[in-house]
């Protein structure tokens, strides 16, 4: 594991990002080039308006948009039943991990908790809709930088993980599993026996994705001094997830958010992963080690599931008190935070939704600022956005 | 509602949010309107209008709330269109509130939001202290649909103000560039106003309404009918 | 050389079968390895079968792209320089046809025996770096002209360890005639020992490198892939092709490297011949006819060898940056060729 | 500038391990017309309705997110449970179409119908050329039926008891 430490290659990145800043300064004339909607490095439909003088970028304007389906909108009109049904169709490669905490929101309104073994295989679901969409990050990693191979081994394995999510859900894509005060049904018999196979596959892919690309020496030199993200600015643009512990902030809600009683994560021994560079070869570091560490979390888990029921005493038509309840959990991608306000009717009255990608991408103006256009696709790949989770 | 002030709760007394609490309205003093503080849970602070942007600097500089969470708004009026999902059955379900009398419609506030308001549109925002693992959510009223940016303390702040002036209409003085986000640049009108109408809703008649009719007499009805006695 | 297998055609007919032996020669390998690498062993390298619907095994699943492809409109983009346009991909097959008339696939099975064969053959494969310049810039949209810049970039740049790599060859085979350097192989022998004369592989086993580095780069493959980043400029200085003439720039990089391959073959594995001992062991001297029809053969052999490593590298690494391949050739590439030339110098004249 | 052979090498050597482990072990790809592979029996394929228990009480169609669900009944006569009784009033079905063009496949219909009269099935393969054809109709959803797997047994400590299907 190539664990940087030495002052040399700190000095190196500095001296890297500083160069690409001053030669921005020279104000010629350039040339506008359209990265998008329709191109292949941005997942999904995402716009950048990049001003070239040459292959250096002066400046550039992500516009978005193209697929704002405006979910505050339509949560205003539906109940929470089918607000989670709609709801995890935001970050749609990890989607069991948008119910999670708008259904923790409403639980902490109607002052409902949920019983154990529910919280557990709440969890677990989670964890694996992580390893399902950073899975897919490592793999698409290489692809934007030119290695066709690695996406394929990344949608191979990562098929175990999602017939698993079926098996349980009944939905690959789009579990609708959460419910206030439990989870819909229970897990089918041997699931966990296949599960703890699938993991295996996962942890296979991720010593091959380290053998074909973390120490493959172009990859590093493509990556490394890449898009560095000093910690501060970081803070400053609200980026969360892998992308500010990469700039060497310890900071996972799994572990810091007391507030949230909804997940399991204290009943299992893990480690919050950093890098000090915040280079581009940080971000898919930290992440390589984020999914081997949820192998180990679901692996612990699948070994301590209590007994029990798996739904609380919840009444069949769910009206929820006045109030307001903000909760936030670590998702795939980020920090993911729903603000329901609810006036005691049948909808929520106001959903917030704090999305990741959205703060991750405020930072691209600033970022991409005097880089090349090779280096514009290394940094968008880098931070691992979804175009859902940017427009909502 | 919860009472808004947190001293009469019993015993659960969040000394870590109290203390924020306290050096919050020490270094604003009297821009803090109002507080609401569910233990255990999360902070809230209402500041007046025009200390919104000094909030901001207050908390990141000061207070060391260095990391921007999300900034938002709020529309505070009842839909006029209410759930467009209303059948007859409800009403004697009494899922559905009977219209309200013409009288009592006052002008729509953050009243009964937590730490209260008065204008209709209110401006929210989160910030965050990742040292102290503690957060903050901020409150102001924009009652001429005007209020101070954030941008020159939290850049982060810029797109998340660009979203709320197109979406609710609110003015952000000193932005430096409130250029539609989402929406088409030829686009009328603000979508997350309560009064704008959600049209998929009106278009389509909603398949619920239909009731299942009376049984038709067994008059000449026909084979649709099954006459009594051919039936035991 | 107007007889061939004893047959005597006169000038017209010779130079019609020869015109049809170099379209066999480069068309029928460029399919052989469209189907076998690009189809085949990159799904096995992706754990999948690849096409299979298509014939048995999917072999036929080439003759269905080139149907397909034919059938497709012709579409100029609107403000492209039309005749441009369309002769780009014709500029870059000719240099295809023209490097392959120097190869020699047996004794006497080679389409034209120049003198100096090497130096005509790297002389030629650079016009194709105008083809794709002259694509690049017609297509008038800016994705192309990015890819065109940076292929004329590359495709320079990597020219010069190419040559380099092949004057070591030259120097040690005494000679640029392409026959001379393959008996040179075969009759040579490393201190002494001749049992399988002495392919330049070995004793030139740094030229050898740097000449398949340069390959790589001049065939514009991963990973110096960037005039066809298909993940930055979709698809460089293709993108606004379709139909056939996009089938030409597909079908014309894969002959390119068949080409290349066969080249790299003749230089440093010895050619049409087999060891000595193999023809001492079967009692065939090498310039006996049968060396026209087992020629080509071995060749071929060796071809598909070369350009497994070049598809290999092809899908397993990410690309360079453009600065960085810049400055892989000149800081790297180009100081250890001119070595090689020295050291290969020394050591032609102590022994 | 370091170009460390050592990492560069590796990376080949994984993919020439996946050639030769998919020529001798086979692709993990399944070639779909000839073979298929099976969904897991709660995958959420299509709906599948089974009339008797459906008593037109509007609550599916009332749910649906998407409002993909047209219902249309009338009450009628039933006969009497018990001989010489009164007649049972009963909602008769006339129309129960779903438009898996609209439908998300959420599963509230199913989870909130207080009859157990709608079901999933994971059969997936009822494309159709044309959208319109996507309105399947009370015939056709109670085809479906017999395409409904029995609900499987749950892991050990689960305290749900497996429902019945009823055929």
């Amino acid at each position: 594991m190539t664990e940087v430490t030495d002052r040399r290659q700190l000095a190196y990145i500095a001296a890297q990002a500083s160069e690409a800043r001053i030669n921005v300064e020279l104000e010629a004339e350039g040339m506008t080039l359209n990265i998008g909607p329709q191109h292949p490095a941005t997942h999904g439909t995402l716009r950048i308006v990049a001003r070239l003088d040459g292959e250096q970028v002066m400046d550039a304007e992500p516009m978005m948009g193209y697929m704002h389906r405006g979910y505050e909108k339509l949560a205003e009109v539906r109940t929470y039943p089918q607000v989670t049904a709609l709801v995890n169709r935001i970050d749609w490669l990890g989607s069991f991990a948008n119910e999670v905490p708008f259904i923790l929101a409403a639980e902490q309104l109607m002052e409902v908790e949920a019983p154990p073994r529910a919280q557990w295989i709440r969890t677990i679901l989670f964890e694996m809709a992580r390893i399902a969409n950073l899975t897919l990050f490592l793999g698409d990693m290489g692809v934007q930088l030119g290695a066709v191979t690695p996406v394929f081994y990344a949608f191979r394995d990562r098929e175990h993980v999602l017939n698993q999510i079926e098996a349980a859900t009944g939905g690959r894509f789009h579990p609708n599993f959460d419910r206030i005060g439990g989870v819909k049904d229970d897990l089918p018999a041997g699931w966990i026996q296949q599960t703890r196979q699938s993991l295996d596959k996962i942890r296979s892919f991720c010593d091959q994705m380290e053998d074909l690309l973390l120490g493959n020496a172009i990859f590093e030199q493509r990556t490394r001094g890449v898009g560095v993200i000093p910690a501060d600015v970081a803070q400053a643009y609200g980026l969360s997830g892998a992308n500010i512990r990469a700039s060497g902030v310890d900071w996972d809600l799994r572990r810091d958010n007391p507030t949230e009683t909804g997940l399991v994560y204290d009943q299992v021994d893990w480690k919050v992963w950093t890098h000090p560079d915040g280079d581009s070869f940080a971000r898919y570091w930290v992440r390589l080690q984020e999914v081997r560490e949820s192998c180990s979390i679901v692996d612990q888990l699948l070994g301590s599931i209590p007994k029990g029921p798996i739904m609380a005493k919840v009444p069949r038509i769910i009206k929820v008190p006045a109030g307001e309840a903000y909760v936030a959990t670590e998702n795939p991608l980020g920090i993911m935070g729903y603000y329901v306000v609810s006036k005691g009717g049948l909808e929520p009255f106001r959903v917030k939704i704090r999305s990741a990608s959205f703060s991750n991408m405020s930072i691209t103006p600033w970022l991409l600022k005097g880089t090349y256009v090779p280096d514009v696709i290394t940094i968008l790949a880098s931070l691992y956005f979804i175009l859902g989770d940017i427009d909502r | 509602m919860p009472s808004p002030d947190p001293e009469n709760t019993e015993v659960e007394v969040d000394e870590p949010r109290q203390g924020l609490l306290d050096s919050i309205t020490q270094h604003l003093g009297d821009a803090v309107v109002a507080s609401h503080l569910a233990p255990g849970r999360e902070l809230w602070v209402r500041v007046e209008t025009s200390a919104w942007p000094e909030a901001a600097s207050v908390l990141q500089r000061r207070l060391g709330y260095r990391f921007f969470d999300w900034l938002s708004a709020i529309d505070w009026m009842e839909s006029p269109y209410g759930r467009s999902m209303d059948a007859e059955v409800d009403k004697e379900l009494g899922l559905v509130e009977t219209e309200a009398s013409e009288a009592e419609t006052v002008a729509p506030t953050g009243a009964d939001g937590y730490a209260g308001g008065e204008s209709r549109m209110q401006v929210l925002a989160r910030v965050h202290s990742i040292d102290a693992q503690l957060g903050v959510t901020l409150k102001a009223d924009v009652p001429d649909m005007s209020i101070g940016t954030w941008t020159n303390t939290f850049p982060g702040a810029e797109w998340h103000e660009r979203e709320a002036c197109e979406m609710f209409g609110i003015n952000f003085e000193g932005h430096p560039g409130l250029r539609p986000l989402y929406l088409p640049s030829d686009f009328q009108g603000n979508p997350m106003r309560k009064d704008y109408p959600l049209l998929a809703r009106i278009i389509k008649p909603w398949p619920g309404i239909v009731d299942v009719e009376p049984m038709p007499e067994a008059s000449d009805q026909g084979a649709s009918t099954t006459n009594p006695e051919a039936a035991s | 050389m107007t007889s061939i297998l004893a047959l005597d055609y006169g000038y017209g007919g010779s130079v019609g079968l020869k015109l049809l032996l170099a379209f066999v020669a480069v068309l029928i390998p460029a399919g052989g390895t469209v189907y076998l690498y690009l189809f085949k062993m990159v799904s096995f390298m992706q754990s999948r079968l690849g096409p299979m619907e298509a014939g048995p095994f999917g072999s036929m699943q080439l003759l269905a792209e080139v149907g397909k492809s034919a059938q497709k409109e012709d579409i100029f983009p609107e403000s492209a320089d039309r005749f441009v346009f369309a002769a780009a991909p014709y500029v870059v097959m000719v240099s295809t046809f023209l490097l392959v008339l120097v190869v020699p696939f047996g004794p006497d099975a080679v389409f034209v025996n120049f003198d100096t064969g090497i130096f005509f053959a790297l002389a030629v494969s650079s016009v194709s770096v105008i083809g794709i310049l002259m694509a690049g810039w017609a297509s008038a949209s800016k994705y192309s002209l990015l890819g065109g810049l940076r292929a004329a970039g590359q495709l320079i740049a990597y020219e010069l360890p190419l040559v380099l790599a092949v004057v070591g060859v030259v120097v040690q085979a005494e000679s640029m005639n392409m026959q001379d350097i393959v008996s040179a192989q075969y009759n040579g022998e490393i201190f002494g020992w001749a049992a399988i004369g002495n392919p330049f592989i070995l004793t030139q086993f740094a030229g050898f490198l740097i000449f398949m580095i340069a390959v790589q780069a001049e065939l514009t493959q991963t990973p110096f892939d960037m005039p066809i980043a298909e993940s930055e400029l979709v698809a460089g200085y293709m993108t606004e092709y379709s139909g056939f003439r996009f089938l030409m720039f597909f079908i014309g990089e894969f002959a390119t490297a068949n080409i290349f391959a066969f080249l790299g073959a003749t230089l440093f594995l010895g050619g049409w011949t087999v060891p000595p001992f193999v023809t001492d062991a079967l009692g065939v001297e090498i310039t006996d006819n049968i060396f026209n029809f087992i020629g080509p053969a071995i060749m071929g052999i060796k071809m598909l060898a070369l350009t497994f490593v070049v598809y290999w590298v092809r899908f397993t690494y990410p690309r360079f940056r453009e600065d960085q391949l810049q400055r892989f050739a000149w800081k790297v590439l180009i100081p250890l060729s001119l070595v090689n030339i020295v050291v290969t110098g020394l050591f032609k004249v102590v022994l | 500038m370091g170009l460390l052979p050592g990492g560069l090498v590796k990376g080949l050597g994984v993919t020439l391990g996946e050639i030769v482990k998919t020529v001798t072990q086979g692709a993990q790809t399944v070639q779909y017309p000839h073979q298929k592979e099976q969904p897991a029996p709660r995958s959420r394929g299509v709906i599948a309705l089974h009339e008797e228990n459906c008593t037109a009480c509007m609550l599916c169609s009332r749910e649906c997110p998407d409002w993909c669900i047209y219902i249309e009944g009338h009450k009628d006569l039933a006969p009497p449970r018990r001989a010489g009784g009164k007649p049972r009033k009963v909602n008769k079905l006339d129309r129960f179409d779903i438009d898996f063009g609209l439908c998300m496949y959420c599963g509230i219909c199913v989870e909130v119908c207080p009859f157990d009269a709608l079901f999933w099935t994971p059969e997936y393969e009822y494309s159709e050329p044309r959208i319109a054809d996507l309105l399947h109709d009370k015939t056709r959803l109670s085809q479906w039926m017999q395409t409904v797997p029995e609900f499987e047994s749950y892991e050990a400590g689960a305290e749900v008891k497996v429902k019945k299907v009823p055929r």
